[in-house]
């Protein structure tokens, strides 16, 4: 008995002294989240003051200007909406494919081992390198020009190693019984993979996917050098519109800027006031990462919320 | 489609042809498009010798290189010269002693042979203060780089290596203006954008010291780095009737605008000049491929130009 | 088995349904084959612009190498390509480049590897949810923003500290990219976490380990590759990072392993010159090249790297 | 007891997982519309012998097959090279261990089969699908909420919802594999209940590591050791008086 | 049979998954140096139970307890909020169904429970590990490639490493949650064999879904059904002739 209660007591101190750790570890863990959040919040509210006189509807419906009061964004936000579509409609089906097939299709050889390496470093490769391949490759061996459609495919290489990345992780994490249940009911590898595999791993990899685009739409260096402007005052045309009638995809191969340029552009400027633009349009493309990061948080809910292994 | 003219090129020319395309699409009613990017004077040059760009801006003369590509292409240029920029010498404003600075000091300050040797100030001139000397300049693949060293240490592209290089000269502002002996040059307009933060170093080259000002580098005391900039308009597309009446619009509404945007605007017989090019076609650079310093710029434009 | 008399087995007798399936067999093949090409297809787009960006690469490096020997290349200590007197050493910009990267890791790794751990083992479920959005809206900042925090913000914080700090230098660069890259490191390794089973964490709570010891004794261990995942990941992106430096860290090709001094990185110099004024087909054009060959190279080497012990842990499993 | 027909039949079966010889030289018939059962410890083979029916191994590379399953009436070698394993798949159902419906709609989970057959037809899937989960004895307790998701179904529900999708499809051959032991007492009686009243229409193999259960359901039983087919008999006789003293241990329990 | 001491007895235990009233009143002994086995269908709560006794629900949100679990000779309430899980969790060991060895070497592995709590002599750790291998059986195998990763041994092999680790730390009582269900028959019978040998040195309370198991290798067993425990005794008496017709359906396999 009193065996038991000394041998209690000392465990009692071990634990005490243990759980000193577990303390000091949650503060820690805690601390470093807020360095990360409080860097967010300091570079968001920096650019809040810094921008918030310049903040109107104006600023979202008027072109470029040298004088800054009366500079807008419009051409800018347009052109990085427009360019966006494209990435998203290039990047997330070739990026998906690529995913489904290393998961699912691909044999474990050699091949498979180069795509993969292959897959990471260009995660690696600086965007600027991706602007150089783009503008021998899309702007002149292909002719697309200096347009939303060749920055679109740029960026969209750009992000695909994350997309094909998440994807693979999502498809992972579906459970094999899953896949037995879909071929025992006699489905072909592809049938499973439509009706199966693609829709219940879609919340992971619109996460990829959305990472992918906060990254694409922040992008400076590779879209100035294929070719995108810093001043144009008017927008791509709208299908079936305008002078002479523009066909359903003008607007692909129209000219365009976009928000990193503007923005890029006014902080070299040597006005003051301009720096005051730039810290708006900062504001404005974070706010469009943030509804992007929204949505892509709210659709993940309720995809997931219907998939429980 | 309607009418665009396609401009691009020079960072330090797109606020002025930022300020004119602005004007003009407002002329025009938007009848005409402008649309002005900024890929660097040698980009700019790229694809304006692929036929792809009416207008290039350039903050130097066109380059040995790039007129064989234009040749190449055969594609025809008229040479604009169309403001200067005054390359300003500045130092932070708690710098009380180096009010002004010779050529020969900022030869010492710049040349290669200072690299690591030149590290404070009292080693410029035995009077100045033992205090670090911090230098800030343009990146090395700039034109304002190749102008500076050319008319400072005599030879382009000829400099020492260990100072902070920009291309964003915000960049170089920042620096100077935290740097107590910080000394850094830059393009004008910034200088007079940051007079509070900064501190304008007299230039003497030869004749005094002379401080930075529309008016000195109007008359050409401020020597040697006041520079001219251009544009260099596609022959062919001159033939269009938009590019032609952008070009127009520009050389004469370069003064008002020049001034606008804190350049400082070329003697007004330049302007003549240039449209004199343009009815006599005078196409062509008057600088045969090289960068031309403290040449006075009404006579270049009267040289015979070569293709 | 003598209770059962094996029964006479029919003599074979294709049954109609079954002949149905037959016919369709041919089509089903031809398509599930087609749709196979199609993914393998898209799995080649990547290795298509992986060869595109070597090709371009290789092709104007050559070029380069025709005016710089090699040799020059990697030993000079100089890197003045565009200078009057031209020196083509790319050990600046690399030792540049690493110490960047080094000191963005120093913050990216401790810091993503706690902040995973934290929220896979510590967090209750709602921080968790809230955090890791947050966190990701740190890798969506467009990094121009984080080189104007590191130079107006960082550095003079720094220069309180360490006031013989220059107004350019790679440790505030460094530093702010190290938080940028943070999300990528704790997203990534937190998902590796989570993804140990239960069954390992039952059997470390079991022995009377608390929380800390079952995270770092045993979880953290059995998701190791997942960590190396996300450092590999970490360091591509600090490798490749562009416009923080060019902003911040001076632009100065500086052969220095200090980061209290300013320098020059591959990537700034890229796009530094890329954007610039210099004639394009000139040498000095073509350095960007080079360097860019260079860069491709050292990501290249952490990736196989990764890549190899990647699947020798996995192996353990 | 009558002769009962042969539905299909194991020749000299082996079975690789790579390198690891799992099934060794098996032979053994599977009577038609009846209910045989594999019993033995547990890693003796009864998954990987069922799951050679419907060749799930295929899915995994290194897995290697020798010998045949003869399937009748056509006489088709399952096992065969030059046979489609979704051919195979089509004939022969399968019900797994733990219930996996797919996340989907209770209607979508049933006409799934249906679908991947390419039945478009609303009204003909509607029968099926009713057919099904009446078959499944599930009909009663879904039918007003066939557009709930399969998840808020219960354990038990939730198998006998795996057995209505595979039912849907008319197999010539249906496979359990251990379908009670993720579920409850209350769920595993009406699944064994289910058992005996499917075999009827369709023959089942099926796979249990509970004996008792072996005993309950089942009209033949094998008893498998280390790979091999141990002894095959009816379930009544194994149960009594097995021929073989291995079996009567693990039987009895005294084994190991 | 000699009246044992009483090492630990539940008294009114409830248990709530959330909502899920899962264990009901339950009152039972564990005796000092005996094997007691928790036998009854799927789902019945036994791993419940169980868990109960290391505090393993804590981990999880939402369980609640109800009730206690007395240890003596201290005469702790285990469930009381004021004791501390990890305390309780230095005292009681576990095995767990699946082997679940740590991705460190075989030594590391038994070590994991001295180093938790704090020992850092190399040579006290040394000779704990050693004895703790022996107790499971495991030395003569391992003791030449103590630094060999967990993972490289079989099965059965990982399941002894899991009960050396579990005995290093001198449990008072032991846990074992289904220890042979994912084990081949050999390694099976292996483990039965140390549980028989180890009830000498430790109380051991076993969950078992294979009644030929608990006959073979308990002192006492509880059935349990639907939450409750239906019967508590000796283990032959309840095999041989148990109280309730209940038990009896069970154990002779006529349930459901
Ligand atoms: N994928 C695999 N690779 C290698 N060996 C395997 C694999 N799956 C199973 N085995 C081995 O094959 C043998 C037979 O396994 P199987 O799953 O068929 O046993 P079982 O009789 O169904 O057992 P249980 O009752 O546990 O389900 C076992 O020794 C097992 O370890
Ligand atoms: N985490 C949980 N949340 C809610 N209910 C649970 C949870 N875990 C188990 N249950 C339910 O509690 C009951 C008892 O489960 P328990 O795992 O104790 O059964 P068991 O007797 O160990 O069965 P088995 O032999 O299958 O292991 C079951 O009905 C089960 O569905
Ligand atoms: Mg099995
Ligand atoms: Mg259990
Ligand atoms: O853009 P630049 O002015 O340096 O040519």
């Amino acid at each position: 008995m009193t065996a038991i209660s000394a041998n209690l007591q000392e465990i009692r101190t071990i634990i005490a002294r243990h759980k000193r750790w577990d303390l000091l570890f949650s503060l820690l863990g805690l601390a470093a989240l807020m360095i990360g959040v409080l860097t967010f919040l300091t570079l968001f509210g920096q650019m809040v003051i810094e921008g918030a006189g310049r903040l109107s509807l104006d600023f979202f419906l008027n072109f470029p200007s040298r004088r800054p009061e009366q500079a807008g964004i419009l051409s800018a936000w347009v052109g990085s909406t427009l360019v966006m579509v494209v990435t998203a409609l290039v990047a997330v089906p070739v990026g998906v494919a690529a995913g489904v097939y290393l998961e699912e299709y691909a044999p474990k050889n050699l091949l498979t081992d180069i795509i993969e390496i292959n897959v990471t470093n260009l995660a690696g490769v600086p965007s600027i390198v991706y602007g150089l391949l783009a503008l021998g490759i899309f702007v002149y061996q292909f002719g697309f020009g200096q347009s939303i459609l060749s920055a679109g495919l740029t960026l969209a290489l750009l992000i695909l190693p994350v997309v094909i990345v998440a994807t693979r992780e999502a498809i992972r994490a579906i459970p094999i019984h899953i896949r037995e249940g879909a071929y025992a009911c006699g489905a072909t590898q592809w049938q499973t993979v439509r009706d199966h595999i693609l829709p219940y791993s879609s919340a992971g990899i619109l996460t990829g996917v959305i990472i992918g685009m906060a990254r694409a739409i922040g992008e400076t260096a590779p879209i100035i050098t294929i070719g995108a402007l810093t001043f144009i005052a008017f927008l791509p045309p709208l299908p079936f519109t305008g002078e002479p009638t523009a066909g359903l995809f003008d607007w692909l191969t129209s000219p365009f800027t976009v928000m990193p340029i503007q923005m890029f552009n006014w902080t070299s400027r040597p006005e003051e006031a301009f720096h005051e633009n730039a810290a708006a349009a900062g504001f404005v493309l974070v706010l469009m990462t943030l509804t992007m990061n929204g949505m892509a948080i709210w659709l993940r809910y309720r995809l997931r919320k219907n998939i429980k292994w | 489609q309607s009418a665009v003219v396609k401009v691009d090129g020079s960072s330090t020319v797109y606020p002025i042809t930022e300020a004119v395309a602005e004007d003009f699409q407002k002329a025009k009613k938007n009848a005409v498009k402008v649309t002005v990017g900024i890929s660097g004077t040698g980009g700019g040059f790229k694809k304006f010798c692929r036929g792809e760009t009416d207008i290039s801006d350039a903050s130097r003369p066109i380059l040995k290189k790039e007129m064989d590509a234009c040749k190449e292409a055969g594609i025809a240029y008229y040479e604009l010269p169309i403001a200067y920029d005054a390359l300003t010498v500045i130092v932070n404003p708690q710098n009380t002693f180096a009010s002004t600075l010779s050529v020969a000091d900022l030869k010492k300050i710049w040349e290669p042979a200072a690299q690591g040797k030149i590290t404070n100030w009292n080693q410029v001139n035995p009077s100045f203060p033992d205090m670090p000397l911090k230098l800030y300049g343009a990146g090395s693949d700039s034109g304002t780089f190749d102008y500076f060293t050319e008319a400072i240490v005599g030879k382009a592209k000829s400099s020492r290596g260990d100072y902070t290089a920009s291309e964003d000269d915000n960049v170089l502002v920042q620096g100077v203006a935290r740097d107590k002996g910080g000394l850094g040059y830059f393009g004008f307009a910034y200088y007079v954008e940051n007079q509070k933060k900064l501190k304008a170093v007299a230039i003497d080259g030869g004749k005094g010291g002379v401080l930075p000002s529309p008016q000195a580098v109007e008359n050409g005391t401020y020597s040697p780095l006041s520079r001219p900039i251009f544009i260099y308009v596609n022959a062919k597309s001159l033939d269009k009737p938009e590019v032609k009446e952008f070009v127009d619009f520009y050389l004469k509404n370069a003064p008002k605008l020049v001034k606008e945007v804190k350049y400082v605007p070329l003697p007004s017989k330049v302007y003549e000049a240039n449209t004199e090019r343009l009815t006599k076609k005078k196409v062509g650079t008057v600088f045969g491929g090289e960068e031309a310093v403290g040449m006075k710029i009404e006579e270049l434009v009267h040289r015979e130009a070569k293709l | 088995m003598s209770s059962i008399i094996l029964a006479e087995s029919s003599p074979a007798m294709p049954l109609d349904y079954v002949s149905d399936r037959l016919a369709r067999r041919r089509t089903r093949h031809l398509r599930e084959t087609i749709i196979e090409l199609l993914l393998l297809a898209a799995a080649l787009v990547s290795v298509a612009t992986t060869l595109g960006i070597v090709f371009i690469l290789v092709k104007e490096s050559l070029v380069f190498f025709e005016h710089v020997s090699l040799w020059d290349f990697l030993t000079d200590t100089q890197w003045t390509p565009l200078f009057d007197d031209a020196h083509f050493g790319i050990l600046p910009l690399v030792s540049g480049t690493l110490v960047s990267s080094g000191v963005a890791l120093l913050v990216a790794i401790p810091l993503g590897t706690i902040i995973a751990i934290y929220l896979s083992e510590f967090a209750p479920f709602k921080v968790r949810e809230i955090a890791k959005p947050f966190l990701e809206l740190l890798g969506g900042v467009p990094t121009i923003i984080y080189g104007y925090f590191a130079l107006l913000f960082v550095t003079p914080l720094l220069q309180l500290l360490i006031p013989e700090l220059p107004g350019f230098n790679l440790l505030s660069a460094g530093l702010v990219m190290g938080i940028m890259i943070v999300p990528y490191v704790s997203s990534v390794a937190e998902d590796a976490m989570r993804a140990v089973p239960m069954s390992l964490r039952e059997g470390s709570y079991a022995m009377g380990a608390t929380r800390y010891q079952t995270a770092v004794k045993v979880v953290a261990p059995a998701a190791i590759s997942g960590l190396a995942a996300a450092y590999i990941l970490g360091i591509s992106r600090a490798v490749g990072e562009t416009m923080i430096l060019a902003v911040a860290a001076g632009m100065q090709p500086n052969l220095t392993w200090n980061p209290l001094e300013p320098a020059e990185t591959i990537t700034a110099y890229i796009v530094q010159v890329a954007l610039g004024d210099l004639p394009h087909g000139s040498v000095g054009y073509q350095t960007i090249f080079a360097a860019g060959l260079t860069l491709m190279l050292i990501t290249l080497c952490f990736n196989v790297i990764g890549h190899l012990m990647r699947k020798k842990f996995r192996e353990v499993y | 007891m009558t002769t009962p027909t042969i539905k299909a039949e194991a020749k000299d079966l082996n079975f690789f997982y790579g390198g690891f010889h799992a099934l060794k030289g098996l032979n053994m018939p599977v009577y038609e519309k009846k209910v045989t059962a594999l019993i033995g410890p547990s890693g003796c083979g009864k998954s990987t012998f069922l799951r050679c029916f419907n060749r799930m191994h295929d899915l995994y590379p290194g897995n290697r097959y020798q010998g045949a399953i003869n399937f009748y009436p056509d006489q088709t070698n399952l096992l065969a090279e030059k046979v489609d394993p979704i051919e195979v798949r089509m004939r022969i159902s399968m019900v797994f261990q733990k219930p996996n419906p797919f996340p989907k709609s209770i209607y979508e989970n049933v006409a799934y089969g249906l679908r991947v057959r390419g039945e478009k037809k609303r009204t003909v899937i509607d029968d099926k699908v009713e057919e099904a989960l009446r078959g499944a004895a599930l009909w009663d307790e879904v039918k007003d909420r066939l557009d709930d998701l399969a998840f808020n179904l219960s354990g038990g529900q939730q198998q006998r919802l795996c057995i209505a999708r595979a039912l849907a499809t008319d197999p010539e051959l249906l496979l359990f594999d251990e379908p009670t032991s993720a579920l409850d007492p209350i769920a595993t009686a009406s699944i064994e209940e289910l058992v005996s009243e499917l075999k009827d229409k369709v023959t089942i193999l099926i796979v249990t590591h509970n004996m008792q259960q072996a005993a309950r359901v089942s009209d033949f039983t094998a008893y498998m050791y280390l790979g091999e087919l141990i002894e095959f008999g009816v379930t009544d006789e194994i149960f009594i008086k097995p021929k073989k003293k291995q079996t009567e241990d693990y039987i009895t329990g005294r084994f190991g």
